[in-house]
């Protein structure tokens, strides 16, 4: 069955070309179920492998296929080669699955666009390169989907290109990603010239020995990896273009700056695990860059009052989650929240898309509330979704969030510190996604008769998906309930083949055994649980109940909220001492060391020279007798020279 | 102090007094009397150095042919000291000019103190070589063994300069009638006259 | 073994100046009779051609007479041939022109060819005197040549400043031969090479002052800095055809003689090479640098001629028998293309009134696009691109004096051959890419200037392609008979 | 046919010119239709010799060699390796593409334009071909001749100054250049006793070092200029600008090339130590080009001049992967040459497409196009990413290779360089986003028509080209490998320096260990 | 008796004043009768040097070069006249309308 892995990323190409040569000849609908049936072949195709791949022995779950070699220079030997494993099948699954269900939401979407065909060209092609990039059996075809999600982010940012604004976050999308990626390739080298392949096999097998554990090689390489993380995961300090990306339509924030792309980083990271777990630095640096990100991000989210900016900031919050988890080398967690984090996000955003298509394009909260009744499918598919990110029991965010909180305190590399963090930035999660839902579907409805009289439910393309959603992000996380229910993590166990397989593992059972540890456990569980019911009441309160004390109690810490409100000024901060500089240093080269330096010069010798030749024609008289004393003079000269002899 | 030195002092005296009056003479015609004098005392040095047949053509050809001409031309274009000196030229520029001659004259003077083996030889009319040297019977005897190529090619020479003088002194006969060029001719005469 | 001082008076040794003094003769008696004063021209291209088929036969016959006064080698004889072949083309070129500006006289044919006859006597002769001979027959022509277009003011000066600076020049060459006659008792150079150590004991001096005056006398004629003054306005006076031949023949005439007496004669004088260092280097700079701000084309490439002579001085300056051969390849092919550049020139002067300045270029690629494209090809061959032979010339003479280590004045050398492009693609500038608001008329070329242009050309790319055989050529002329 | 298909190919072109002498000059269609089917048959010739040629083979091949001036041992010696090859048929397909793409543009002077677009053919062919190095400088001054006519007939409005200055950069170097042959000449004569300018022969020759260093800077400055290096480059932008269509896609796509081509065929193998002991100094400076190129490239106002500072930086690139002196950074280097060709020869086409529609190339001017020619801005799009050298186009394979390289030889070289990579994002997305993206703002825009027939023709090989390469370059890399390898023998050989490409830490044999008993044994 | 040097000196000094009658005279005439002088200077130089090496092939020389100066001045008189004709000078300075 192996053999078959090349479809998963060729279906979707097929759509893109499909969809992309036949650009505005075909209709609507049809370049829709196109784009979106092949991504859902594609996820029939994964669910297949899938199952294979379940059926082999733990030991053995791995598919590869090598369709042809791509580079090929002297020792330098790259494939086109695609790696089923346990990790990629998640990321497969994820991928085409919440995909596919965006795709056909997008359906509905896009119908008032007349732009759709080159809106599915993008999606579908989206979907290829992120397929690609997790089915890469190497570092540079990884790359490859690594820079080709960057290329459909920024083309579908920039999709409304008629809006300067979208087109300048695309721009800053792929600019900053880039930055990201210098990091990545050299990384990339670091591997190479240090073991010679690229490909992962080789990477984890020779790594142990070609690396001192701990050492600064290895140190070097993982925060390189780490620097193309953040730029495509938005994590400090590369988080500027995330917010900006809402540019987009909302499917794309779904797909692309929720669900999918945005993960690539903790993919990556989880996919080179091996390395992260010889070197401690560079898990300290991850973990705390995870963290801090989670925290500030969360802070920004409380003061939005745009409701696509709010879900972008939770996502970069949510991301920082993932890295804080990678970052204590759980990876099963981080992949875990990922997957979860996919469901509700991706439900979230596509209900906002649902409500901003309802309030006919309206995205600012203030004008907004009330809505509940008027489109109630949306309203409750993202109320569940709201309860799952702020994690509830029993939903998949608490899960997934809770091992997270649970590993960064127990974990041979975590701290109390950072579990302070997560708890704290769990609190703030719950308040700014309860205030979300507050401003937008309960309260007196503050927008105006005319959007008023335009208030509808979307039509059934998309609200399926979101009862979908609903569902997933409501079980997604039994598939990886804790050990202290008394089960095992099938998650956690369905990932340990990849998983780097050192002393902490063994150490957390060894914890887990104790019945200490499970006591202290479910005390911060609870601790946990704790906090997010009152931030949920905090939210009520504010947003519901008493709005005034809102709104004093913004006069009360007016700066601190005009810094949140303003994304703590880092894009005027970036553009003050970064961008406008650079600008003025190139004018500078151009017109000074261009222009006047070198040209000048040249210029200079070309007018020199013509000076001398003005004096030495001064010379040539016409006078006869001048000319017969240069002549008498000349002789003289020789005569003499043949004297001194 | 015998007499050759005596003749030769005088006739060198006489030879440079002239030409360096030829050379500042105003007037063409003094000029050229100046020059024939010098030359009839260069012939006597001739002499002096037993060329006698040299000396006579040197009067002969020169003074008599050539200088005449000179004399004749001047005469037919009838040249005045006066006319036209135009503007005298600077004193840096004249100072140059004399240092520049002056230096020529003593590098040539070095060159013959460094000629080795040509001091010891002195000569005079008193000392006639053997076998009549530098006679007629000489000269003309290698002008037409060793030097009869030469001897020929002068001819072509002198047929050369009178083809030559013919073509440039000619009036304008009728069949060359003015070209489109002369009216800016003539622009260019007043304009350098002015 | 041939006897150097044979007093064998064979004519044919002498036959191609005999036949070009005949044909003067003609020429001069036919010149009084106005219905047959036309023919001048064909009888003076009928006299060229007949010595240059007798010069061709001489090639390889390696003879002296005359007393020694004659010598015929390859190397006189190689001479011969090229002045020859020069002469043709230029009285080729010379006719349209002299009746468009009405100067045609038949008397310039003899001139021509009595001055041509003077060259090959100077390169035909070890003898001093001889040489000095040939030197006047080929000069007193030439003055009057240089006055030919007896109203035009510029000729006239031309002629006078010639005349005087020539005269004066011919002193110093004589004073020069006189101090060799005074080291030595012989003007014949074998001698000289014979007994030339008895003359570097004794009279060193001599030997040096007197070969520093001809070299003097000589550099004036090739236009050396700083015996050079006459020369762009001499070139600027004249007219046009005859510029040219003054560009080409007289000078390829001196080169030969300094060749000789040089190259051959004094070769074991080691003190001429620094002398001829300097010379080459001051020559072509200062001939560049003053090219580059000329407004008339003609004194441009008057200066751009010092310049070629300067490329020319560095084959002498690095002194062994290959730089001589590349040398007389470089006056072959310069003479090819000036010869071309200067006819252009004439064609242009024939238009309006006759001042080639570089405005008058202006559009003409549209009025004559090939003749602008040919004329492109000689500035093209003077500024030494390839492949056309004014580079392969170039290069002959510069790796020669590579080759013995003069990498200096190689490197000066093609520093100004650098600046020389310059002001040559300053003419293709102006006639190319200038845009003129009244389009020029187109000029009518007569067949004999499109003979002498096809030739130019083709020996200008041709031989720029394929310069195998003239270097052949140039090799086996470096024989001379001494 | 197997020895004489390389003079074909340089000499073809040539009949096409002597064809054309005989067209009246009125009749502009013939002229044109046949310069482009003279054009198009040498492509297929060139398609022709790149199926002959043989993949993997050492040595050059289809080799000529034929006595022209004997007495200085010239001879007319033409071969090709891997490298050569792809400069030809890249040179060939731009040629076609820069004939057509005048076809409407240039209406004055038809004839002559034509005569010397194919006179450069020969030119630029020529000086691929050829192994003897006075054939090598003969061809590359020719090519100088039509260039400085293209630039100065038919450029923009400071075209004479830009096709003198033009002119007088490429003559300095050379000329230097020749006095460093002339030299190698003699230098073969005193070691071998002939004169010989066989470049294959004086590779073999040993030079003492000092030697070595005089020649390699006489070689290098002229190829310097001609790439060109840093303080060298102020030509260019200026010759870009003023040049016709055709004439930047040629001086881009393949003049430039000239230069690395030079550094690859002359000096590095020729000059092994002087390579070695200069290494530093040019890596430096071709890293300040990458930079400076990239930064001066953003704050231009003008499209071309933009592309134009592009090509410095990416030229820069190539300098730098050349001396990285080792398989991936030279292999990467000769393969960025032809990608450089591509991308920039479209980039240039397509500025020149706009320039038809609204004759000015200020950005500023522009605006909006995506709406009026969406055609025309996906394929710009396209073109655009290969110039950023996204993944499966070709840019991306030449400068990771490059990169890789470099990283190897100099770690902290290939770090600086590779901010060059988000530098040329910035100029290239930055330029395309003012052009393009946007409301449209000037009326004129508002009635573009979007490509023409002849415009896709022209667009859509180049567009094939990209993803080709990018997908996969196997097929190129083949070809040049084995030249590259013999270029890395000559060093290694030539120099104590070793640059053996096999020193990992850690060396496996990946094949037969799978994934699973790689966890048993983790366990 | 006297020493031959004397008479080269004396020669040479006629050369000298030649040269420099070149120089500064502006009459044309006057400068071509310097160079005639400079011409007869050389002639002395060489009778003397026949003279000293007891040779007589100086004194053909002269013979020889009295017709060069002949035929010299012949052509340079006739080109006076023409300019004489022309210009109605033969101040040398009026002759500079060629120049730089």
């Amino acid at each position: 069955m192996s053999e078959y892995i090349y479809l998963i990323p060729l279906l979707p190409f097929i759509g893109f070309l499909i969809n992309g040569l036949f650009i505005g000849k075909i209709s609507r609908t049809l370049s829709g179920i196109i784009a979106s049936g092949m991504v859902g072949l594609s996820f029939i195709v994964s669910l297949m492998l899938f199952f294979d791949l379940k059926a082999l022995p733990a030991d053995s779950r791995v598919m590869e296929q090598v369709l042809f070699t791509w580079i090929n220079s002297g020792s330098f030997h790259v494939n086109f080669g695609l790696l089923l494993d346990p990790l990629s099948a998640v990321m497969i699954l994820v991928v085409s699955g919440v995909g596919f269900l965006i795709h056909v939401y997008s359906i509905g979407y896009i119908s008032h666009d007349k732009c759709y065909g080159r809106f599915f060209t993008y999606m579908n092609l989206f979907t290829f390169s992120m397929l690609t990039l997790v089915l890469a059996d190497n570092f540079l075809l990884m790359f490859v989907g690594w820079e080709g999600v960057g290329l459909c982010s920024y083309l579908l940012i920039g999709f409304w290109f008629e809006k300067k604004s979208a087109s300048d976050a695309g721009k800053k999308a792929f600019i900053v990603n880039r930055i990201g990626d210098f990091g990545f390739l050299l990384g990339m080298f670091l591997i190479f010239w240090n073991i010679g392949s690229l490909n992962f096999h080789d990477v984890i097998q020779a790594a142990p020995t070609a690396f001192i554990a701990g050492g600064g090689l290895i140190t070097a390489i993982c925060i390189l990896l780490f620097v193309g993380a953040t730029g495509k995961s938005a994590q400090i300090p590369l988080f500027v273009w995330l917010p900006d990306a809402m540019e987009g339509p909302t499917p794309v924030s779904a797909l692309i700056h929720a669900a999918t792309m945005v993960t690539a980083g903790v993919y990556m990271i989880a996919r080179t695990n091996i390395l992260y777990i010889m070197s401690p630095d560079a898990l300290m640096v991850v973990a705390i860059i995870g963290a801090a990100t989670a925290f500030f991000a969360a802070t920004i989210g409380m003061a939005q009052n745009d409701i696509k900016r709010v879900l972008a900031y939770s996502t970069v919050s949510q991301l920082g989650y993932m890295f804080l988890a990678c970052g204590v080398a759980s990876f099963s967690a981080g992949i875990f929240h990922l997957m979860t984090h996919a469901f509700f996000k991706a439900l979230l955003f596509l209900g906002a898309g649902s409500v901003i298509h309802a309030m006919s394009d309206e995205q600012d909260m203030r004008k907004m509330g009330g809505l509940k009744k008027y489109i109630p499918v949306t309203y409750w598919t993202f109320f569940i979704a709201t309860i799952a990110i702020s994690g509830i029991p029993g939903l998949s965010g608490f899960f997934s969030k809770d091992e997270i909180l649970w590993k960064s305190f127990s974990s041979q590399y975590g701290h109390p510190i950072f579990w302070v963090i997560g708890f704290v930035t769990a609190g703030m999660t719950a308040f700014y996604m309860f205030r979300l839902v507050y401003m937008t579907f309960h309260g007196k409805e503050r927008m105006d008769k005319e959007t008023k009289s335009h208030i509808h439910e979307s039509p059934k393309t998309m609200t399926i998906p979101l009862m979908v959603l609903a569902v997933l992000s409501v079980v997604g996380g039994w598939v990886g309930l804790p050990h202290i229910f008394g089960v095992t993590n099938h998650f956690e166990h369905w990932l340990e083949p990849i998983m780097a397989t050192n002393n902490h593992t063994a150490v957390q059972h060894a914890l887990l055994s104790s019945g200490a540890n499970a006591s202290a456990e479910w005390g911060l569980m609870g601790a946990s649980v704790a906090l997010v019911l009152i931030a949920i009441f905090l939210a009520r309160l504010f947003y519901n109940k008493k709005p005034e004390l809102a709104t004093n109690f913004q006069q009360k810490l007016k700066g601190i909220h005009k810094l949140l409100l303003n994304k703590y000024y880092v894009d005027e901060i970036y553009g003050a001492v970064i961008i406008r500089p650079l600008v003025y240093f190139s004018l500078f080269l151009w017109k000074f060391i261009d222009v006047v330096i070198i040209d000048g010069f040249l210029n200079g010798m070309a007018t020199l020279y013509n000076d001398i030749s003005e004096t030495l024609r001064q010379g040539q008289s016409g006078k006869l007798r001048s000319y017969a004393t240069i002549f008498a003079g000349g002789v003289i000269l020789i005569l003499f020279y043949f004297l001194m002899e | 102090m015998n007499l050759d030195l005596i003749i030769f002092v005088v006739s060198a005296i006489v030879a440079i007094f002239g030409a360096s009056m030829m050379i500042f003479q105003r007037n063409p015609i003094a000029s050229v009397l100046f020059l024939i004098l010098s030359l009839v005392a260069q012939a006597v040095l001739y002499i002096q150095l037993s060329a006698l047949f040299m000396g006579a053509m040197l009067i002969i050809v020169y003074s008599g042919a050539i200088l005449v001409l000179f004399l004749f031309v001047i005469m037919m274009l009838n040249l005045r000291a006066s006319e036209d000196l135009g503007a005298p030229s600077s004193p840096i520029s004249k100072t140059v000019k004399y240092l520049i001659s002056f230096l020529m004259f003593v590098e040539l003077v070095f060159i013959f103190k460094g000629g080795t083996g040509l001091d010891s030889a002195a000569v005079g009319i008193m000392s006639t070589p053997p076998d009549n040297f530098g006679s007629i019977e000489q000269i003309a005897e290698l002008l037409f063994t060793r030097y009869l190529y030469p001897f020929e090619l002068t001819s072509i020479l002198l047929l050369a300069a009178i083809v030559g003088a013919v073509i440039i002194a000619r009036r304008d006969s009728v069949e060359d009638a003015p070209t489109a060029t002369e009216t800016n001719e003539q622009q260019a005469i007043d304009e350098v006259q002015n | 073994m041939i006897d150097f001082t044979s007093a064998s008076i064979d004519f044919l040794m002498i036959g191609p100046e005999i036949a070009l003094l005949v044909s003067a003769f003609i020429i001069l008696l036919l010149a009084s009779n106005k219905s047959l004063s036309k023919f001048g021209s064909s009888i003076g291209f009928i006299g060229l051609a007949i010595s240059l088929y007798l010069a061709v036969g001489q090639w390889g016959d390696q003879q002296s007479g005359f007393f020694g006064m004659v010598s015929c080698d390859n190397f006189g004889v190689a001479f011969k041939i090229i002045f020859s072949t020069l002469s043709m083309i230029v009285l080729l070129s010379a006719p349209n022109y002299f009746t468009l500006k009405n100067i045609n006289r038949s008397e310039f044919y003899a001139l021509l060819n009595i001055s041509t006859m003077g060259m090959m006597v100077m390169a035909n002769s070890t003898d001093l005197i001889v040489i000095f001979l040939g030197l006047e027959i080929m000069s007193v022509p030439l003055y009057v040549m240089a006055a030919f277009a007896r109203r035009s003011l510029e000729s006239n000066e031309a002629g006078i400043k010639y005349l005087i600076m020539g005269a004066f020049a011919s002193a110093f060459l004589l004073l020069g031969i006189a101090f060799i006659y005074g080291s030595s008792g012989t003007t014949d150079l074998r001698r000289l090479v014979t007994d030339y150590h008895y003359i570097i004991t004794n009279y060193k001096l001599y030997l040096y002052s007197g070969a520093a005056l001809i070299l003097v006398g000589f550099g004036f004629k090739v236009g050396t800095v700083p015996f050079h003054s006459w020369v762009p306005d001499v070139y600027q006076g004249a007219p046009t055809p005859i510029t040219g031949f003054f560009s080409v023949v007289p000078k390829a005439a001196a080169f030969a003689v300094l060749m000789r007496i040089f190259s051959f004669g004094f070769s074991a004088l080691d003190e001429l090479m620094p002398v001829f260092w300097v010379l080459a280097v001051i020559t072509m700079t200062v001939g560049n640098v003053l090219a580059l701000r000329q407004d008339n084309v003609k004194r441009m490439l008057a200066y751009s001629s010092i310049a070629h002579a300067g490329y020319i001085l560095v084959a002498f300056a690095v002194g062994n028998s290959e730089s001589v051969s590349s040398a007389m390849f470089y006056l072959v092919g310069y003479g090819l293309f000036n010869l071309g550049a200067f006819t252009i020139i004439a064609l242009i002067e024939t238009r309006s009134n006759g001042k080639a300045n570089f405005s008058e270029l202006a559009g003409i690629s549209k009025a004559n696009p090939y003749l602008t494209a040919i004329l492109a090809l000689f500035m093209f061959s003077l500024s030494g691109f390839p492949p056309t032979i004014g580079f392969f010339g170039k290069f002959y003479i510069f790796s020669n004096a590579v080759k013995d280590g003069f990498i200096l004045l190689t490197v000066i050398g093609v520093m100004n051959s650098f600046i020389s492009v310059y002001y040559y693609l300053r003419v293709i500038k102006v006639s190319y890419f200038e845009k003129t608001e009244i389009m020029p008329t187109p000029i009518k070329i007569p067949a004999s200037v499109i003979i002498v242009l096809f030739i130019t050309a083709l020996g200008t790319l041709g031989l720029g392609f394929f310069p195998q055989q003239l270097l052949e050529f140039t090799n086996s002329a470096i024989f001379a008979f001494l | 046919m197997e020895s004489q298909i390389l003079t074909l190919i340089t000499f073809f072109p040539a009949i096409g010119i002597i064809l054309l002498l005989f067209v009246p000059k009125e009749r502009h269609d013939t002229i044109k239709s046949v310069s482009l089917i003279i054009a198009f048959i040498t492509m297929l010739l060139s398609f022709l010799l790149y199926s002959m040629f043989e993949p993997l083979a050492n040595g050059m091949q289809f080799e000529v060699n034929i006595p022209w001036i004997t007495s200085f041992g010239i001879n007319y010696h033409m071969g090709i390796d891997g490298i050569s090859l792809l400069l030809i048929v890249l040179t060939t397909v731009l040629t076609v593409l820069a004939i057509l793409s005048s076809w409407n543009s240039i209406t004055t002077g038809v004839k002559g334009y034509y005569i010397s677009m194919l006179l450069l053919t020969v030119g630029m062919v020529g000086v691929f071909c050829s192994l003897d190095l006075f054939m090598f400088y003969v061809f590359w001054e020719v090519m100088l001749i039509p260039m400085y006519f293209i630039i100065g007939l038919w450029g923009g409005v400071k075209r004479i100054y830009a096709a003198i200055k033009f002119v007088l950069f490429t003559m300095f170097g050379s000329l230097l250049m020749l006095v460093a042959i002339m030299y190698l000449l003699f230098e073969y004569q005193k070691y071998s006793g002939v004169y010989s300018f066989d470049m294959l022969k004086l590779m073999e020759m040993p030079i003492a070092s000092d030697v070595q260093m005089w020649l390699f800077g006489a070689f290098a400055l002229a190829f310097a200029i001609k790439v060109p290096l840093f303080p060298f480059h102020t030509w260019l932008p200026d010759a870009h600008v003023q040049a016709p269509t055709a004439g930047s896609v040629i001086l881009a796509g393949v003049l430039l090339k000239m230069g690395t081509y030079g550094f690859i065929r002359i000096c590095l193998p020729m000059f092994p130590e002087a390579t070695v002991a200069y290494l530093p100094y040019i890596s430096v400076l071709s890293i300040i080009a990458i930079i400076y190129g990239a930064l001066v490239a953003m704050v231009q106002k003008d499209v071309k001049s933009l592309v134009a500072f592009s090509s410095v930086s990416h030229m820069g690139f190539i300098m730098l992967g050349l001396f990285a002196l080792n398989m991936q950074g030279i292999e990467g280097a000769v393969l960025q040459m032809l990608n450089h060709g591509v991308s920039t020869g479209a980039l240039f086409l397509i500025v020149g497409m706009i320039y038809e529609r609204r004759h000015t190339r200020l950005i500023e001017d522009f605006g909006g196009l995506a709406k009026v020619m969406p055609l025309f801005s996906t394929v710009f799009m396209i073109v655009t990413l290969s110039s950023i050298g996204l993944p499966l186009t070709n840019g991306f394979v030449g400068e990771f290779l490059i990169l890789l390289g470099v990283f190897k030889a100099n770690m902290v070289y290939a770090i600086i360089a590779a901010t060059g990579v988000v530098l040329s994002a910035c100029y290239m997305l930055w330029m395309y986003q003012r052009v393009i993206f946007g409301k449209i703002t000037k009326k004129e825009n508002e009635s573009l028509s979007d490509l023409s027939w002849r415009e896709k023709i022209i667009l859509l090989p180049l567009v094939i080209l990209i993803f080709w390469i990018g997908i996969y370059p196997k097929p190129f890399l083949d070809r040049i490998e084995p030249a590259v390898n013999s270029v890395i023998q000559q060093i290694g050989t030539a120099t104590t320096v070793q640059y053996d490409n096999e020193d990992y830490k850690y060396n496996f044999q990946a094949e037969n260990v799978t994934w699973s008993d790689l966890n048993n044994e983790g366990r | 008796m006297v020493p031959i040097s004397a008479y080269l000196i004396v020669a040479v000094a006629l050369f000298g004043i030649g040269v420099l009658g070149v120089m500064i005279s502006r009459n044309i005439i006057i400068m071509m009768m310097s160079v005639e002088l400079m011409l007869n200077s050389a002639n002395l130089v060489l009778i003397a040097f026949s003279r000293v090496l007891n040779v007589v092939d100086g004194h053909a020389i002269v013979f020889l070069v009295l017709t060069i100066a002949a035929a010299e001045a012949a052509v340079g008189l006739a080109m006076v006249i023409l300019l004489y004709r022309n210009r109605d000078t033969i101040n040398i300075d009026r002759f500079n309308i060629l120049k730089w």
